[in-house]
């Protein structure tokens, strides 16, 4: 009976009260500030009882901006590891998220989730306080989600069918068009959607 | 002191609570905010000019064979700049006021579009017939560039 | 004191005792000086000492695709005569070494060793040679400025190298203000070496969100996608960026912007002006516990988001710039709301700081808080608010103007307190006169006829063109230098940052006696933005071609896309 | 009856601390200074941040001794319970006729010594900076206390609270009382630990200093101890220096004393929700001034005595 | 003598074999100087021995009451006989005295390992001499023996400091010679004086009583000087205020064990002359009034410069040296109370007398303890510097945890031994400072320097035992047995007096009161009130304060388990993860928080120095090389900046002083020979 009653009790409070704590990994402090806005009398997460704490050990969300810098990988799984476990990691904005503009250079790692497994994430750049607070609302449930893979593709006629066949060898012939000189074929780095 | 404390609450007090009831009460965002990348299908002809302008190079085009175009755009890493709806020649881009993007799943921002590209008689370049009766009849090769890299 | 300059009478002065291999001075206000090795240290000290120039950066290239030789640039600029200058020295790959400036010119330190890093250029005589911008363990004799270096390519980390800390004095405590602080928005890592509660000493070690910024900017984007990406090196004075690289680019390439789109520049940076001064004294407050201020200041700032949404389209990255222009026209029936909107932030302010102003708590945390003395200025090369705020009257806006700058009346606010609290006026002038700007270009767009937004683009940018210009951010003078290039693509990208020059003034700032709990605030009072400083430069030419089926009609379908851009207002 | 008396003292001490704290954060820091909303749940929030924090991973720092970690938060959450015992809430307190003010004193100051100890078993530098603030602040605020208590102690020539405060009770008015509650009101700001002089625990500074390295339920009961410590001072200021109300019925009194102590908890509330942070030095300049007047209220006490 | 058995069953039969055996084995035990070996437990066994004989004539003191003085052979050339007599009050010296030394010498046992270079053979025989240098001083009758046994504890005393041949303990070893010299000089002076004015030239304590009964009509002046010469004498052992400058050099110079030893007898004897004059042989007259206050005003203000001295200190032995000025401060300020209040009011007296009791045998026990902890410090860390000392609980957690009793102890925490004695001393205070608000503000002085020893303290365990393990201690094993059992005596003894006070105070009264054989003594249940474990003191006027502490320990142990309940309410998981550096990895020597900057904002508020001008502040890597070396921050904050004038002056007459003596042997005798010439002339100039 302890378990069951309180335990589910406490999942309860746990949705009533998440203490965030706020981190930047290389980002350009447009989320940073976006987060921080989050809390000011607009938009005033309090009401979901979510307070910004300043040491990771008190925190339940980790709210990671920015594509990880080479020099930050080592850092955030430190912080990872100084998170208590019932633990949410939440990356806001492109960088966090994909890596933005700067997704492959030669100091950048990428998403976040390549360095830390990620539970929710909210593009944009920045993406607005009220998308920010949407994103901590689907992690409370409260809202469903409205976003879904596309995969278009239009029918191919028949005849057109048959002479694809023979004329593709195994490995297609492709070239390149995308104007960052990325061959296709080779793998996009990180890209493995 | 005093004076200044009494002031500072009296600001507070007069401003009263402005927090918005939002994720309880829709907020629509201001008109012509960029929000999410929204692709109609029909109208793209796979011409490739929003991959050329994509300042975060998140879309790629790749051509599977002469008559399969596929363009995947990587919507996660999309900063929003509305680059892509303003060149695209044919209005298939636009950025509408939706900014309630957050998912799970970084699959859920990724748009794949696989294209039949017809050729153009005349002038050899690559086009999608317009109704489903023309794409019929076409039947035809597009010769694209010799594997030495010389353009046509 | 210094009589009035021109680039021919600077050009006389250094000619006396240097001699000058070549000079070009392409307008009145820019002049190009090409001077052998072993006199750079010569002439640089002229320039700052006896001419009194403001040092402003140092940029190292590598020319060897072009002249098979590396070369070094010192940019100073004399604000009173509104004249921009460069020292320019050529090095031969082999013997990669120059004499360093820095024991001259203290504001020097952190460009040297970042060529030192990036170029691997050796400067010999630093101070302080240790590695800048790359993360530990980079491997030894690889420079990602080079051109042979790819631009994604991730050489392994030795894990055994750690940044070399400086050793604490004997009996000191190392308090670590760490990659992750909550009173920094960005991570870097001060290590404060501390008696008790008295700061002794402290070390910076730097650069944690160095995004490799201008090596993508070179090897892969266009000039039209620059301006996006240049846009991003700081979430708070995006357009301060974008709107600084176009003019650097427009200078560089001889193009012509509009009148109404450099009025819509100007309008949008003094927006963007006010929002980020009062998210810094929201910022300021929340660091000295005065949580107070900072719900308060940031109500009053977000009306300030939603004119930008509704104007721009976006809260902070605006977009709104591209080479030759701007992309949105502000239309008459917009125009009410801006008025509105300035004259509700301008009676809140009022009101907020004439209730903050006589607060002896707060006032005691801020006084006497990070003295920084006009000669410290001069000397580190601190610019905006944390040099208006010890007296140096020193503004882009009004010693080069740009943009609509010379059709605006406006004025300069300084403040002689030298310390924490002279900053914070000095800001909150700044957010009255940028609102008086704002109201001059709404009267100013009523009367300019509603007509093109971009200037005249030419077919091709002409190759290895010089351009450089500068911006007056809401936290000091941003520096863009841009070399033109072949394939639409800039050879040479610098961008200056004026955090980059403000962060090496924040350890002087640290006079005796300062206490722990004055370091966050000390540090707030410069408004550091660390991911303007740590952008990266490269130039690649890029042998990797990149083929489209038929470019060249792309480029010109897009571009009469340009022309027929729709000016009116989005559905 | 004692028994049943310290029951209610301790579940009121463990109960009504959040609660109060609870509300000063809704409807005086967020709805009246911040003009925002505030928690939903009201002055509830305070509760399901215990609760929640009790359900968490205990996370003990592998550098510093283990069982020392484990063992401050118990031992100071049960001082600031014992001391709840001494504080004559309704007029009689548990353990009133066992203890004096001597002891009540030395027993908050075990609970400060607890949490300190608790910290520096972390090793971390944070942990001793803010826990060695908070004994340079203890050392110059408690001397108040003691001054003001002193007085009382000359008046009602006894030094058990109770008599103290039946003392205070039939004597009605007097100055050096009137002097000793201003300084303790004062000193109660920084006993509280609330804004202007929460130094000890500064997020900006030291990052929330004792508090950096204890997660999960021993922050629950570190963050419990603060609250009740901060209700048994609101407690004894509202007993022995606001001693007025008070009537025959000891329940009547209960109540009577438990609007007072919400009174202070606004007032206080108040205070922190519009003041900056002070630095120790200002804050040690500050109580200096506090002392003196403490000293004066006992000199005036001892010689009309 | 009767025969050999009924003989042991009296208490002077006791003394008599208890002295003899430790005589003997200070002498035997140098023989054995060749097998260092055999040298230790036989020295432990025979001091056990003895110490078991002084123990038990103690207590049968407590059982059949006091013995009746009888005569030895009178020294030649003197007229008075050598008489002894043991009372209640020396029965209590002559329990926890021995007691301790007994465990100090088997703690030594293994600790003298640390000093290889220097053969045990020297420092067994004096530790061994030590309870009888203090049972002679304790149950001696007369002013000569008396005298004699202060002479040989400073000999001791003197032994033990000069143990390490370094060259600066040499000189504090001197320097300590010199000052017990002067103490000695001025307690042989005041003799002669009481001597030149008895008629019946006897020196026994009786007749010293009515000496000083008659001198106090006819010459108060001569009175008066021989109180103050007895003042300084005492005042220099026991270390008060204006004497207490020696104590920093000597004690810590000595092992820490011989420290120990030290701290639990020296300055406790001192206290029990103290008692012995102003309560035993000055008769309760207005003079006690005067003399009281006299007393009360030193020990405040030894407790006001002790406490601030301390909080300079960075290393654990000075740290622990200066507490004894502040601990015997708090007992002097007892005293003073309880003898300025004979006269007055006796309830207040003699509790307060009581009070000053009970707290020498607290803090001789929580004393020894702490020194026994710093020389646990020494034995594993190599240095007694908190700067360089960090973590050591993980190494060896049992001296942990009894120097956290020591600390809580010395702090006066409720539930240990220090705060029974020291609740004792402020409510007694704060009591008399309603008739005397003297009294008042000395109590409230002790209340807030007793705060400060609590910071100090904290300072001392969270320093040493807490905070990083630095790398050198990191791989050493715990401490051998002979030196954890003492301290986990000492500990429990502490726990267990805190636990049931009541038990320990009545006899201490019983013996205060018995000192009074003259005057009017109410009973101790009707001050102390009757239970084994409360104490509720009654001044006259219904019960003022109490302090019980078996309901607190009650309360403390269902709130415990209410706590313990909570935390286990939804059974957490555990987990270990590193220290917390803001994300960055740093070396423990580095994260230690340095023991200079403890308490630094307050020491700058106390010590008015508002501009540091000694920090430079730091110049940016960009500037010039030539970086001007900072000065080491401990060498400038000197004890003296804190009331610069006074210090600067005193400081200047002991560097004059010091350099009289060069440490040489022949310095030292002409220097006695000179104090003996000076007393002759002073007799026969008064006779």
């Amino acid at each position: 009976m302890k378990e069951g009653f309180i335990r589910k009790f406490h999942s309860k409070a746990f949705g009533r009260s998440l203490w965030v704590f706020h981190t930047n990994v290389g980002a350009c402090n447009g989320c940073d500030i976006e987060v921080l806005d989050v809390l000011t009398p607009f938009f005033d997460v309090e009401r979901f009882g979510i307070k910004l704490v300043g040491s990771p050990r008190h925190a339940d969300v980790l709210l990671v901006t920015g594509p990880v810098t080479r020099p930050m990988v080592e850092p955030l799984k430190r912080l990872y590891e100084a998170v208590p476990s019932p633990k949410l990691v939440v990356a806001i904005g492109a960088c966090a998220v994909g890596g933005c503009v700067w997704f492959d250079t030669y100091n950048v790692i990428g998403g976040v989730d390549k360095v830390i497994p990620v539970d929710i994430y909210i593009p944009g750049c920045p993406p607005k306080p009220e998308a920010i607070i949407y994103g901590v609302a689907l992690a409370l449930g409260l809202v469903p989600k409205k976003v879904g893979p596309a995969i278009e593709s239009h029918e191919i006629p028949m005849e057109v069918e048959d002479i694809l066949k023979e004329l593709t060898p195994s490995r297609p012939v492709a070239l390149p068009v995308n104007p960052d000189g990325k061959n296709d074929n080779g793998k996009q780095d990180g890209e493995g959607a | 002191m005093i004076a200044s404390k009494i002031r500072q609450i009296l600001i507070g007090k007069r401003a009263g609570s402005v927090t918005l009831k939002y994720p309880f009460e829709p907020r629509p965002s201001e008109p012509g905010y960029r929000g999410r990348v929204t692709v109609d299908t029909d109208k793209c002809v796979g011409c490739g000019g929003c991959a050329d302008v994509c300042p975060a190079r998140c879309i790629l085009i790749t051509d599977v064979s002469p008559f399969i175009r596929i363009i995947r755009r990587y919507l996660d890493r999309c900063i929003h700049c509305g680059r892509c709806e303003e060149v695209c020649a044919y209005d298939a881009l636009h950025l509408d006021g939706e900014y309630e993007l957050a998912t799970t799943d970084r699959k859920d921002l990724f748009i794949e579009q696989k294209l039949f590209m017809g050729t153009c008689n005349r002038c050899g370049r690559c086009y999608i017939p317009p109704t489903p009766l023309d794409r019929l009849m076409v039947v035809g090769f597009r010769k694209d560039e010799d594997l030495d890299g010389e353009t046509i | 004191m210094v009589q009035q300059l021109t680039t021919d009478t600077i050009l006389g002065r250094l000619s006396e005792s240097i001699p000058v291999i070549a000079s070009q001075s392409p307008t009145p206000h820019r002049l190009y000086i090409e001077v052998p090795k072993d006199r750079v240290k010569e002439a640089c000290r002229i320039l700052f000492e006896d001419l009194q120039g403001r040092y402003t950066i140092t940029v190292g290239t590598d020319r060897r695709p072009v002249n098979g030789k590396f070369e070094v640039l010192h940019f100073f600029s004399f604000d009173r005569d509104n004249i921009r200058m460069a020292v320019r020295v050529f090095l031969d790959p082999d013997d990669l070494t120059l004499e360093s400036i820095t024991p001259v010119i203290p504001g020097a330190g952190w460009a040297e060793r970042e060529i030192q890093d990036l170029v691997g250029i050796r400067v010999i005589g630093h101070p302080d040679p240790r590695p800048l911008a790359l993360p530990d363990g980079f491997p030894e004799g690889l420079y990602p400025l080079r051109k042979d270096y790819p631009y994604n390519y991730q050489p392994p980390l030795d894990e055994g190298k750690t940044f070399p800390f400086k050793e604490p004095p004997p009996d000191a405590t190392v308090v670590t203000v760490g990659p992750f602080f909550p009173v920094l928005e960005e991570p870097s890592q001060w290590r404060l070496f501390v008696d008790g509660e008295i700061v002794v000493g402290c070390d910076y070690r730097g650069f944690y969100n160095h995004r490799a910024i201008e090596k993508l900017g070179d090897s892969v984007l266009t000039y039209n996608q620059i301006v996006f990406l240049a846009e991003r090196i700081c979430g708070i004075c995006g357009c301060v960026h974008s709107t600084s690289y176009c003019q650097a680019v427009e200078e560089a390439a001889g193009i012509e912007v509009p009148l109404r789109a450099r009025v819509i520049r100007s309008l949008i940076l003094e927006l963007e002006r006010v929002h980020s001064h009062l998210l810094w004294l929201g910022l300021a407050c929340h660091i000295v516990g005065f949580d107070y201020g900072f719900m308060q200041s940031w109500r009053i700032r977000e009306p300030v988001m939603w004119l930008a949404e509704y104007l721009t389209g976006s809260r902070k990255h605006f977009s709104i710039n591209l080479v030759g222009g701007v992309r949105r026209d502000i239309v008459p029936d917009q125009f009410d709301r801006i008025l509105s909107v300035a004259d509700d932030v301008d009676r809140q302010t009022n009101e907020l700081v004439k209730a903050i102003q006589d607060d002896t708590a707060l006032i005691a945390r801020l006084k006497g808080v990070g003295i920084f003395t006009p000669e410290e200025v001069r000397l580190s090369g601190a610019v905006g608010p944390t040099a208006r705020g010890s007296g140096v009257a020193i503004d882009a806006r009004r010693d080069h103007p740009y943009a609509a700058y010379d059709l605006l009346q406006f004025e300069v606010v300084t403040h002689d307190g030298c310390d924490t609290l002279a900053r914070t006026l000095v800001r909150i002038g700044e957010i009255f006169e940028s609102l008086k700007m704002i109201r001059q270009c709404v009267n100013l767009l009523k009367d300019i006829p509603v007509g093109d937004l971009l200037g005249e683009i030419p077919e091709e940018i002409p190759p290895l063109k010089d351009g450089m210009h500068a911006v007056e951010a809401p936290r000091g003078e941003v520096f863009h230098y841009v070399l033109t290039g072949y394939e639409n693509r800039p050879y040479r990208w610098r961008v200056r940052a004026p955090s980059y020059q403000n962060i090496q003034s924040v350890p002087m700032m640290f006079k005796e006696g300062t206490y722990l709990a004055d370091v966050p605030i000390t540090l707030g009072s410069v408004d550091p933005c660390f991911s303007c400083t740590e952008r990266m430069e490269v130039v690649d030419q890029g042998r990797s071609q990149s083929y489209t089926l038929e470019e060249k009609d792309l480029l010109r379908l897009s571009r009469s896309k340009y022309r027929a851009l729709k000016a009116t207002e989005r559905k | 009856m004692l028994i049943g008396l310290g029951i209610v003292h301790i579940v009121l001490t463990l109960f009504a601390g959040p609660f109060l704290d609870g509300f000063t954060r809704k409807y005086i820091k967020a709805n009246l200074a911040h003009s925002r909303e505030g928690p939903l749940v009201g002055p509830w929030q305070t509760f399901v941040d215990l609760f929640k924090l009790l359900g968490k991973e205990d996370l003990f720092t592998a550098g510093g001794i283990i069982s020392l970690q484990m063992l401050a938060p118990l031992v100071a959450l049960s001082s600031a319970l014992v001391a709840s015992l001494m504080v004559p809430l309704s007029g009689i307190a548990p353990l009133g006729a066992q203890s004096d003010m001597i002891v009540f004193l030395y027993t908050i100051g075990l609970g400060a010594v607890a949490v300190v100890i608790g910290a520096m078993a972390t090793g971390s530098p944070y942990a001793y900076a803010g826990s060695l603030r908070e004994i340079s602040l203890y050392l110059i605020v408690e001397p108040v206390l003691m001054l003001a208590m002193l007085g009382a102690m000359a008046l009602s020539r006894s030094l058990h609270l109770e008599d103290q405060l039946r003392w205070h009770y039939a004597q009605g008015f007097s100055l050096p009382m009137l002097i000793g509650a201003v300084a303790v009101f004062v000193a109660l700001q920084a006993q509280f630990g609330k804004l202007p002089f929460d130094i000890a625990e500064a997020e900006q500074e030291v990052i929330s200093g004792p508090f950096i390295e204890i997660s999960g339920p021993r922050l629950a009961l570190l963050r419990w101890f603060f609250l009740s410590r901060q209700f048994v001072f609101a407690g004894l200021f509202c007993t022995v220096f606001l001693p007025w109300g008070l009537t025959a019925y000891p329940v009547v009194n209960l109540l009577i004393t438990l609007v007072k102590i919400f009174v202070v908890y606004s007032l206080i509330g108040l205070i922190d929700a519009v003041m900056p942070r002070v630095r120790i030095d200002q804050a040690l300049r500050v109580y200096f001034a506090v002392l003196i007047i403490a000293l004066l209220g006992a000199v005036l006490a001892f010689v009309s005595a | 003598m009767e025969n050999g058995l009924f003989w042991l069953a009296r208490t002077e039969g006791q003394i008599g074999t208890g002295l003899m055996v430790l005589i003997l084995a200070s002498v035997l035990v140098p023989l054995f100087y060749r097998r260092r070996y055999y040298m230790g437990p036989i020295a432990f066994i025979l001091t056990l021995i003895g110490s078991a004989f002084l123990i038990s004539s103690g207590v049968s003191v407590f059982l059949q009451g006091p013995t009746s003085t009888f005569h030895l052979h009178p020294l030649p050339g003197l007229t008075t006989p050598l008489t002894i007599g043991v009372d209640y009050l020396s029965a209590v010296f002559l329990i926890f005295v021995p007691a301790v030394v007994t465990l100090v010498c088997l703690y030594s046992l293994s600790y003298i390992e640390n000093y290889k270079e220097q053969n045990p053979a020297r420092l067994y025989p004096f530790l061994i001499l030590l309870p009888v240098a203090a049972a002679l001083i304790v149950i001696a009758a007369d002013l000569i023996l008396f005298l004699i046994g202060w002479e040989l504890l400073a000999l001791i005393t003197y032994f033990f400091i000069v143990y390490r041949k370094e060259k600066e303990v040499v000189r504090a070893g001197a320097g300590y010679l010199l000052v017990s010299q002067a103490a000695i000089v001025c307690l042989i002076g005041a003799t002669l004086i009481l001597y030149r004015f008895s008629e019946t030239k006897n020196l026994t304590f009786e007749a010293v009583g009515q000496t000083i009964e008659q001198m106090g009509l006819v010459h108060p002046g001569w009175l008066h000087t021989a109180l103050f010469l007895f003042l300084i004498g005492f005042g220099i052992n026991a270390g008060i205020f204006p004497f207490h400058f020696w104590l920093r050099k000597a004690y810590p110079s000595a092992p820490s064990a011989a420290a120990g030893a030290l701290a639990a007898v020296g300055p406790k004897v001192a206290v029990y002359a103290l008692l012995r004059l102003y309560a035993d042989w000055l008769p309760v007259s207005f003079f006690s009034t005067i003399w009281g206050q006299i007393l009360a005003l030193f020990g405040g203000l030894s407790l006001f410069v002790g406490a601030f001295i301390a909080l300079l200190q960075t290393d654990a032995a000075k740290l622990v040296s200066c507490y004894i000025t502040v601990q015997l401060g708090y007992i002097v300020l007892a005293i003073g109370a309880g003898v300025t209040f004979l006269p007055i009011s006796p309830p207040i007296a003699l509790v307060a007398l009581t009070a000053g009791l009970f707290h020498t045998v607290n803090n001789a026990l929580y004393k020894s303890l702490l020194f026994l902890n710093t020389g646990a410090l020494f034995a594993r860390a190599g240095e007694t510097d908190l700067a360089k000392v960090g973590g050591l609980m993980r190494v060896m957690p049992l001296t942990g945890l009894t120097a956290l009793t020591a600390a809580v102890a010395i702090a006066g925490l409720p539930p240990v031994n220090g705060f029974a004695s020291k609740w004792m001393i402020f409510s007694d205070c704060l009591m008399a400072g309603r008739t005397l608000p003297l009294f008042a503000l000395l109590g409230a002085i002790a209340l807030f320097i007793s705060a400060l020893t609590l910071a100090s303290f904290l300072k001392f365990f969270g320093s040493a035992f807490l905070g990083p393990l630095m790398p050198a201690t990191a791989e050493k094993k715990d401490l051998p047995l002979p030196m954890q059992v003492p301290q986990a005596l000492l500990a429990v003894a502490c726990v267990l007096i805190g636990l049931a006070p009541a038990a320990f105070v009545l006899p201490l009264y019983q013996a205060v009161s018995f000192l009074l054989h003259k005057g009017y003594a109410p009973s101790p249940y009707v001050v102390l009130g009757d239970s084994l474990t409360a104490i509720r003191l009654n001044f006259g006027d219904g019960i003022v304060a109490t302090w019980n502490p078996i309901p607190f320990l009650a309360a403390g142990a269902v709130t415990f388990l209410v706590s313990f309940g909570l935390y286990r309410l939804l059974n957490p998981s555990r987990r270990v993860s590193p220290v917390w550096h803001c994300g960055a990895t740093v070396s423990p020597t580095i994260a230690k928080y340095h023991t200079h900057g403890f308490y630094q904002p307050f020491k700058d508020f106390v010590g008015f120095r508002v501009n540091r001008s000694h920090a430079r502040s730091h110049n940016p890597s960009a500037y010039a090389s030539e970086e001007p070396p900072v000065r080491p921050i401990t060498q400038q904050s000197q004890p003296d900046r804190l009331y610069p004038s006074v210090i600067r002056w005193i400081s200047r007459l002991y560097r004059t002083i010091r350099r009289t003596r060069n440490g040489s042997p022949p310095m030292v005798w002409m220097l006695l020979t000179v104090s003996v010439i000076v007393a002759i002339a002073l007799y026969s100039a008064l006779s």
